[in-house]
């Protein structure tokens, strides 16, 4: 018979289209409504996977996101069968606690959306669907969070009545009136995971995931909401948690919250014959409705001598026995619970009178209420023990927040309606919005409740807490009393401590329905007066797990990461550049030909720049236009060496430094009028450089008056370098006077090219050959470097990349910031004492004077050269001073490679280093030990290897 | 072939692309000047006089003047956009209000292309990457801003009500922004 | 299958009562003090000692890292003292009889550019020489360590490589700080928790005791280990440090199957990784610009660590992340600690360590204990003296690693 | 995600700002008339206060203006918020 637990009518389940599921290979089937563990209790089947440590037998012990045991891998691992939606299809294995990661990769879209609102109210029970009514109804911008699939809370698994109807048909009103009203959103499988500062709510909402496999990808599997909201309100409910007794964990036992939600939302019958074990009045309801529907109850166990009256009466009407002043000592059962054992408790906790078994396949289980102050805590709002409801509630708020009905203690179904409502319309108004509560209708539901009596720990039958080692205080992480206890007598107080000790409530139910008790079973085991005295740990996000895939939405494969590219991109894409990254921009390192390597394709580009011509994108350099009257003076400031009086239409090299001297980047910078100077930046340093003139600017000398534009990209820039370059320039812009004397090297010139494109060129190089960069408007730069190489095609025009970019100005000596150097580098150790000014300030100068900024030994940049000429030096190679030094580990270094290249040009490898004294040893040998064992030997030389006189570049 | 037909845009290949109550494309080489000078003072006054209007003192507004949106971008920093080839023109026009003034203007125009997102559903699909309050009670038309969308820098300019968005995006980061805004849209849920 | 964790020690640690005075106070219990307090009594006999703790024992950064140990670092001063910790490290279970789940399993720096090369290439040279295990790997042998690394050269930063120090790896956090106090309560050595150093008491340029809430304590000498709260105790003195107090968030998944047998650190993607004893991923975040005190950082950090992760690691895509939280880390200009002697006469500094002092626990403690018990600097604590701020000798770790977990 | 006001364009989003460190740390006028200690002091000592701390904070992907705000940095409350230039507020 399928589904032989189900009742023949109720729910909330769809009956037209039953679904088939497997569950660890057994087909089964449900409905539409259904959850997976609501199906498999439909199905009789309540046991899970073992327990992960011991292997203890395992249940379906609550009916939402406390579950300490049905775990289940879907597509997932590691989700709760109470909280997955069952759908046709679905296929579910159980796990003991340790999920499974699934190789095939997640093809799963995930979304995210940034929302703002003045109301948002997390909870659609009762209370937050009062509350959001009255925040709608003002106009106020209301989101109303559930993570079910449906509103009404706690009134899904009752029979209360709303209005003089069944409560739920004032939930579907409240619903309807929501859905009408501008600028309300309903998110429900919407689950709110954080709260944040300046509230600031993370809610991950569930959209297809529940629909089994993705009819349409791009409808994403969830999406997390980031809401920035005004005011809050938190009427998140309570959590009833489990009582700690000798085989409590055994599969039967079960929270009688949940226990009636199966009977009434699921029309499940959780079992046959039951005993209902409580501490408080919510589970007389567990027990009628038990009765009700057909169950027979053994027992209700109350932990209280006098229970309520009334409800004392309505049970035995019912024809059900109440045990007071009683409570469950221990259960039997192979795997199910077959029986349990039942004895009177003293006042103090301890047990008196005769054991009396009562056989049973269902102990529904109320250990107590703990409101669900989890979001309460992440907003640092403070808790306060209430001793009469034995639970932390929320005390002080920390941000615009306010915790209403379940979610504050409040258990009346009256009072959740009435501190709702007043709480909407509070929260509105706070807003700035006219509101006011609406009536509240009046209820049957559940009235105030008397007060419980928590037994946070009921003793076993025999022997000390110590050997309690079926007294399971987490159940999932299978720790005991046993293993408290033992934390204790090892020494331990702080509730922390007794925590990471035992790992209680660090599993993935993070302890929600069992730390109010762990907090209980310490208070006792430590002696304390209250649980008061113990304390929560702390509550952290998120409040449910999330996976990795939903946080890092969008943002993944292709778009992980920015790609820029130049304007000229296409082009080197097209022509097979091989890429580097540098910061996002991708930058062309690279153009092997048909068989070539890099090594060949670096040559052949490094001969074509030095012998004939070759064009480089360079594009990617930052670049700022400064303007202003004092663009000089502040410039001047900024830089080591001095630009007031460079002449305009002239260029020159810069270096600037942080305050303690270290080199931070370097360029060239154009003055193109009096008061309009074009400054170049390193490709990676574009924004740094931006954001540190403007810091200055702002924070420091308000008074210059100057403005910093970034035209990085406004500007698209061609290098031409190569002797033949002033004859491919001379082709592509006819009306320029390209002769060495009108267009000497570091000045700019304004053209119009052959074409007609306005160009700024600059001769400037940083290859040492003669050069100039063009500049054009970057939609032009395309067009100008296909006109580049047309001009130049005659000339056998070559374009190069990054690799030949760096060969080039290593063999000139031209430090790269970043390579060369590292944060430690002065301009002297880089043997630029030439562009360090004397006589000005700027900033970092007042460093060099420091002891060790100062020191004679530092490293400095020089050349080297292998004495075997084919041997290349690897870059990060580190330097000894002389083949004896080899001894140790710690062997003596003196310094490293920083650059290192094979040279057309020369013929041979070479090498820039960080050396210590390196100046001094110009002539002298040094020794790179290699990890394969072989000790390299090179020469140091000054680092400028080729032309020093520096005629190619002026030729 | 003008000089202008050697320009491309940086998503010249970008076809107009239709969503689910959304539609994107771009506008290749709009007019925009960066413009630098004391708001309230007289250079101020004559740049309103030479445009035929005042730049916005309020931060984050728009004000139009004809064919060019002035754009708000700091207490002393303005956007001018305006139609492909109106550069020079307003250039020079504005040269003529700044003499002697600590001031500052910089063609920018190909710094940035733009992009523009409009339909029902083009706030949803921008309200995926970016944290700004786009609801019409507090992001209007005639309102500015520059913000992030995903991880890129935008300067956000509202035009209508349909909702019709611009987006000025730098060339470098606009095929991500393009991409990144192509798979919002593909979400076939889109409003609500 | 995950592992239970091995089973503790019956007896840890007493809950004393502060006396009226101790020879050495040192102010906080968290693994830099506690291992302080051994050392002192272990190395130098020093036994009058007391811990003080504001909160429970270990229960700052101690509780909160991603328990990432290794020596590979870049610059003479730091490979020194990190080396000697790491070899500590692998005697230290032994020697307190604590199996605190030291796993030499590894630790992979991954290279995602050209300049990460360089740098991891150079590190591993300088390691090597300085008698540092250090291998530098190839993609491939990339994928072969760590095989569930994505080293598609399609992917936005492809993995060019890798530096690889064997001997380098985890071990349990709260385990470690645990064995430390067991053995100093051992000592006879008295950890005071729930006691908060709110001054101190001075005799002229001396610092003879502190106030707490627990009433004023004698000290001969105070050793302050309080990690991010030590500006705010220096300037209870006038003390003022190059410290600033940052978050910095870590995140665990759920318990998972055995997949990831190593440590994989990416600085250019941010990913910071392993997979604790239990089962669970261990993950580290980045740290937030702003300071901050409250043990929590900014969301967008976790989001960007999942998005980075996923570059790295597809197969997480469906872990789920279980909980987040933050730590206060005290970082210097140079991110290097500073150990040593003070202006003031009797008062001793260990601070700054930043986003990776649990790797240097063992020989932190051992360096200042040496430094407290003789009056002069230990040789590997020498170089990170206060000192090098004023002349400049700076010792720049920064280069090695934005979160140098 | 903490959220600052803006002096010009209001609340926004942490991530669009960029955090710049004690505020009202005046460049030393005089840099050379300094001793190596009190260069030191300038270069690398900020406060690092439990409680208000006054911050600069630019706004740098809106408009890129410098600005000072007193932020706690235990709760993250934001206490004031004022343009760059102006002193100090006193926060009780
Ligand atoms: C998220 C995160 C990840 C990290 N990952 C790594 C990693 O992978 N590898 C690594 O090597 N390092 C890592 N670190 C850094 C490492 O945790 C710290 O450097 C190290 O723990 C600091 O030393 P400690 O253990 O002594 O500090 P703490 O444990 O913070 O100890 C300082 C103690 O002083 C106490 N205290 C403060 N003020 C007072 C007072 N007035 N009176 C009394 N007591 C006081 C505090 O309560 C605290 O217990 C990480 C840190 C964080 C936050
Ligand atoms: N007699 C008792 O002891 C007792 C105890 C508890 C509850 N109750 C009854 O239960 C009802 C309580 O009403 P209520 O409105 O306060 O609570 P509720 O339990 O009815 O509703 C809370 C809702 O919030 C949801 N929720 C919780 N945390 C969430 C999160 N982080 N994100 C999204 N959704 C979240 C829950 O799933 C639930 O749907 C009343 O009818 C009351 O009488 C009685
Ligand atoms: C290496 C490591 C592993 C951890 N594993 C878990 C875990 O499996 N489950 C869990 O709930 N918390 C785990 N935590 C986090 C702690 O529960 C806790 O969040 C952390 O110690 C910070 O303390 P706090 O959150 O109480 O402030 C782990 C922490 C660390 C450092
Ligand atoms: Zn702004």
């Amino acid at each position: 018979m399928t589904q032989p637990h189900r009742l023949a009518d109720g729910g909330r389940l769809d009956r037209s289209t039953p679904v088939r599921f497997t569950f660890d290979g057994t087909e089964y089937t449900g409905y539409p409504g259904d959850t997976l563990a609501s199906a498999l209790l439909a199905n009789g089947v309540i046991e899970v996977a073992p327990s992960l440590y011991r292997r203890r037998p395992r249940g379906i012990a609550t009916a939402g996101v406390d579950e300490p045991h049905a775990l289940v891998q879907v597509a997932e691992p590691m989700l709760a069968a109470t909280t997955v939606e069952l759908h046709d299809g679905l296929s579910a294995t159980s796990l003991p606690g340790l999920g499974r990661l699934d190789q095939a990769s997640d093809e799963a879209v995930h979304d995210k959306m940034y929302g703002h609102a003045d109301v948002v109210v997390i909870g659609g029970g009762p209370a937050g669907l009062a509350a959001a009514l009255a925040a709608a109804r003002s106009g106020a911008r209301t989101v109303l969070v559930d993570d079910q699939p449906e509103l009404g809370g706690a009134l899904l698994s009752g029979h209360e009545e709303i209005g003089g109807r069944p409560a739920l048909e004032w939930v579907e009103a409240v619903r309807a009136e929501l859905s009408d009203t501008a600028e309300v959103r309903i998110l429900t499988r919407s689950t709110a995971i954080g709260y944040h500062d300046q509230n600031y709510l993370l809610i991950a909402e569930r959209r297809t995931g529940h629909l089994g496999p993705q009819p349409l990808p791009a409808a994403g599997r969830g999406r997390l909401w980031h809401v920035r909201a005004r005011q809050v309100v938190l009427a998140t409910g309570a959590h009833e948690h489990p009582m700690v007794f000798a085989g409590n964990d055994r599969p039967g036992v079960m929270s009688a919250a949940a226990v009636r939600s199966y009977l009434n939302r699921y029309a499940v019958l959780p079992g046959r014959r039951a005993v209902v074990l409580t501490t408080n009045d919510h589970a007389y309801g567990t027990a009628l409705d038990l009765a009700a529907a057909g169950v027979e109850v053994a027992a209700l166990v109350d932990t209280r001598p006098q229970p309520p009256v009334a409800l004392a009466e309505a049970a035995r009407r019912a024809g059900i026995e109440v045990l007071a002043g009683s409570a469950v000592v221990g259960t039997s059962g192979d795997t199910r619970i077959a029986s349990a054992r039942i004895a009177e408790l003293a006042p103090d906790d301890t047990l008196r009178g005769p054991v009396r078994e009562l056989g049973c396949d269902l102990l529904a289980v109320s250990g107590g209420w703990s409101p669900a102050v989890h979001l309460w805590s992440q907003s640092r709002g403070s808790l306060r023990f209430d001793e009469a409801l034995a639970a932390f509630v929320p005390a002080q708020a920390a941000q615009q927040v306010r915790a209403v009905g379940a979610a504050r203690g409040t258990y009346d179904l009256a009072g959740c309606l009435r501190e709702g409502s007043a709480a909407g319309a509070e929260a509105a108004t706070l807003a700035g919005f006219e509101a006011a509560a609406p009536p509240v209708p009046p209820s049957v539901g559940d009235p105030r409740p008397a007060l419980p009596r928590p037994v946070w720990l009921v003793p076993a039958e025999e022997g000390e807490p110590a050997t309690w080692r079926d007294h399971f205080v987490d159940s999932q992480r299978d720790a005991t009393v046993a293993d408290v206890h033992r934390a204790i007598r090892a020494g331990m107080r702080s509730i922390e401590h007794i925590k990471r000790y035992t790992t209680i409530g660090t599993a993935h139910d993070q302890g929600k329905a069992a730390g109010p008790t762990a907090i209980g079973v310490i208070s006792r085991l430590l002696g304390a007066s209250s649980p008061a005295e113990v304390g929560t740990t702390t509550f952290r996000g998120p409040y449910t797990p999330v996976s990795f895939a939903l946080l890092a939405g969008r943002e993944r494969g292709g778009l992980f990461d920015p790609v820029r590219t130049t304007s000229i991109h296409p082009w080197h894409a097209e022509h097979g550049a091989v890429f580097e990254n540098v910061g996002q921009w991708k930058r062309p390192r690279y153009y092997p030909r048909p068989g070539e390597d890099m090594d060949a394709a670096v040559l052949r580009e490094c001969r074509a720049a030095r012998g004939a011509v070759a064009a480089m994108d360079v594009s990617t350099l930052g670049k700022i236009d400064v303007i202003g009257a004092d663009a000089g003076a502040f410039l001047d400031r900024v830089y080591t060496n001095g630009f007031a009086g460079l002449a305009v239409g002239s260029a020159r090299y810069g270096i600037m430094c942080r305050p303690d001297g270290m080199v931070f980047d370097d360029g060239v910078t154009v003055r193109l009028a009096d008061d309009h100077y074009y400054l170049t930046t390193t490709t990676g340093n574009a924004a740094a450089v931006l954001d540190w003139l403007e810091e200055w600017l702002q924070t420091e000398w308000p008074e210059l008056r100057v403005h910093c534009t970034s035209v990085t990209e406004q500007w698209a820039t061609v290098a031409v370098v190569g002797p033949e370059s002033r004859a491919v320039l001379a082709d592509l812009a006819p009306d320029l006077d390209v002769s060495k004397e009108a267009f000497p090297f570091m000045t700019a010139r304004q053209a119009t090219l052959s074409n007609g494109i306005p160009a700024r060129i600059c001769r400037i190089s940083f290859s040492g050959e003669l050069a100039y960069e063009i500049n054009v408007p970057s939609w032009y730069g395309l067009a100008v470097w296909e006109a580049v190489l047309a001009a130049g095609e005659g000339h056998g025009i070559t374009p190069y990349g990054t690799e030949t970019m760096h060969v080039l100005r290593a063999e000139k000596g031209y430090p790269i910031v970043g390579q060369d150097t590292d944060g430690t580098v002065t301009p002297q150790d880089l043997g630029m004492e030439w562009i360090v000014a004397k006589h000005k300030q700027f900033i970092g100068k007042r460093s060099f004077r420091r002891a060790d900024t100062a020191r004679a030994d530092r490293r400095r940049l020089v050349g080297l050269l292998p004495l075997d000429r084919a041997e290349l030096l690897p870059e990060g190679a580190q330097l000894i001073a002389d083949e004896t030094a080899l001894t140790g580990p710690p062997v003596r270094m003196i310094g490293h490679v920083t650059s290192s290249y094979r040279s057309a040009a020369l013929g041979r490898t070479f090498a820039l280093a960080l050396v210590e004294r390196g100046r001094d040893r110009i002539g002298e040998k040094v020794y790179a030990p290699l990890p394969d064992g072989r000790l390299v030997a090179a020469t140091v030389t000054e680092p400028v290897l080729l032309d020093p006189k520096g005629a190619r570049r002026d030729g | 072939m003008t000089v202008d037909g050697l320009r491309r845009s940086p998503l010249g290949d970008l076809p107009e692309t239709l969503g689910h109550g959304v539609r994107l494309r771009e506008i290749p080489f709009l007019t925009q000047l960066n413009l630098r000078l004391a708001p309230g003072g007289g250079a101020a006054a004559r740049v309103a006089e030479v445009l035929g209007a005042a730049l916005p003192t309020e931060p984050n507004t728009v004000t139009d003047s004809g064919d060019l949106r002035l754009l708000w971008l700091g207490p002393d920093e303005w956007l001018i956009v305006g139609p492909d080839g109106a550069a020079p023109d307003t250039e020079g026009r504005i040269r003529t209000a700044l003499p002697g003034e600590h001031a500052c203007l910089v063609d920018v125009s190909a710094n940035r292309t733009t992009l523009e997102l409009s339909g029902p559903g083009a706030r949803t699909v921008l309200e995926k990457g970016c944290a700004l309050d786009l609801h019409p009670r507090a992001f209007t038309p005639g309102r500015c801003a520059q913000t992030l969308v995903s991880k890129v820098n935008v300067v956000l300019d509202q035009l209508d009500a349909e909702p019709r968005y611009r987006l000025l995006v730098r060339g470098s980061f606009a095929r991500y922004l393009a991409d990144w805004l192509l798979d919002a849209m593909s979400d076939t849920a889109l409003i609500g | 299958m995950s592992h239970e964790l091995p089973e503790h020690p019956d007896w840890l640690w007493r809950t004393p009562d502060p006396k009226r005075a101790y020879d050495v106070v040192i102010v906080g219990a968290g693994g830099h003090g506690l291992a302080t307090a051994y050392y002192l009594a272990r190395d130098h006999g020093i036994t009058d000692v007391a811990v003080l703790e504001r909160g429970w024992l270990a229960g700052g950064n101690m509780a909160r890292n991603t328990t990432i140990i290794r020596s590979n670092y870049l610059c003479d001063a730091s490979a020194a003292i990190y080396e000697h910790a790491l070899k500590l490290w692998e005697t230290l279970p032994e020697e307190l009889e604590y199996d605190f789940l030291f796993s030499q399993r590894g630790v992979l720096n991954l290279a995602h550019t050209l300049q990460d090369v360089r740098e991891g290439i150079r590190r591993v040279h300088a390691n090597r020489l300085g008698g540092i295990d250090a291998q530098w790997l190839d993609p491939d042998e990339v994928r072969a360590f760590c095989p569930i690394v994505n080293t598609s050269p399609e992917v936005r930063y492809p993995v060019l490589g890798a530096t690889l120090q064997p001997r380098a790896g985890i071990a349990k956090h709260d385990h470690v700080a645990w064995a430390l106090a067991r053995k100093a309560d051992a000592y006879g050595i008295d950890l005071i928790q729930g006691c908060e150093v709110t001054g101190f008491v001075r005799d002229g340029e001396r610092v003879v005791g502190v106030e707490t809430t627990r009433g004023r304590i004698g000290a001969g000498r105070v050793a302050l280990a309080a990690a991010g709260h030590t500006s705010t105790l220096a300037d209870l003195l006038g003390l003022r440090l190059p410290l600033q107090s940052h978050p910095l968030q870590a995140l665990v998944s759920e318990l998972l199957e055995p997949v990831h047998p190593t440590v994989v650190m990416s600085n250019h993607v941010h990913v910071y990784v392993s997979q604790a004893h239990k089962g669970e991923l261990v993950m580290g975040a980045g740290i937030d610009s702003y300071n901050g005190y409250g043990q929590r950082g900014s969301f967008h950090q976790i989001e960007h660590q999942m998005a980075a992760a996923l570059e790295l690691f597809p197969i997480f895509a469906r872990a789920h992340v279980l909980r987040t939280w933050g730590g206060i880390v005290d970082v210097t200009p140079d991110a290097s600690p500073i150990i040593g002697s003070t202006p003031i006469e009797n008062l001793y500094l260990n601070c700054g360590w930043g986003t990776g002092g649990f790797k240097a626990t063992p020989a932190s403690g051992r360096v200042y204990a040496d430094t407290i018990a003789t009056g002069t600097p230990h040789p590997l604590a020498a170089p990170f003296a206060l000192e090098r701020f004023t002349t400049g000798a700076l010792i720049d770790e920064h280069g090695a690693a934005a979160v140098a977990h | 995600m903490l959220l600052i006001a803006c002096p010009w364009c209001g609340e926004r989003d942490e991530v669009e700002f960029h955090y710049g460190g004690q505020a009202h740390v005046a460049y030393p006028s005089d840099p050379e008339a300094l001793s190596d200690a009190e260069w030191a002091q300038y270069l690398f000592v900020r406060d690092n206060p439990k409680g208000p701390f006054a911050e600069r904070w630019s706004h740098a992907a809106g408009c890129r203006r410098w600005f000072n705000v007193v932020r706690h940095t235990v709760t993250h409350e934001i206490l004031a918020v004022h343009p760059a230039g102006r002193p100090k507020p006193v926060i009780a």
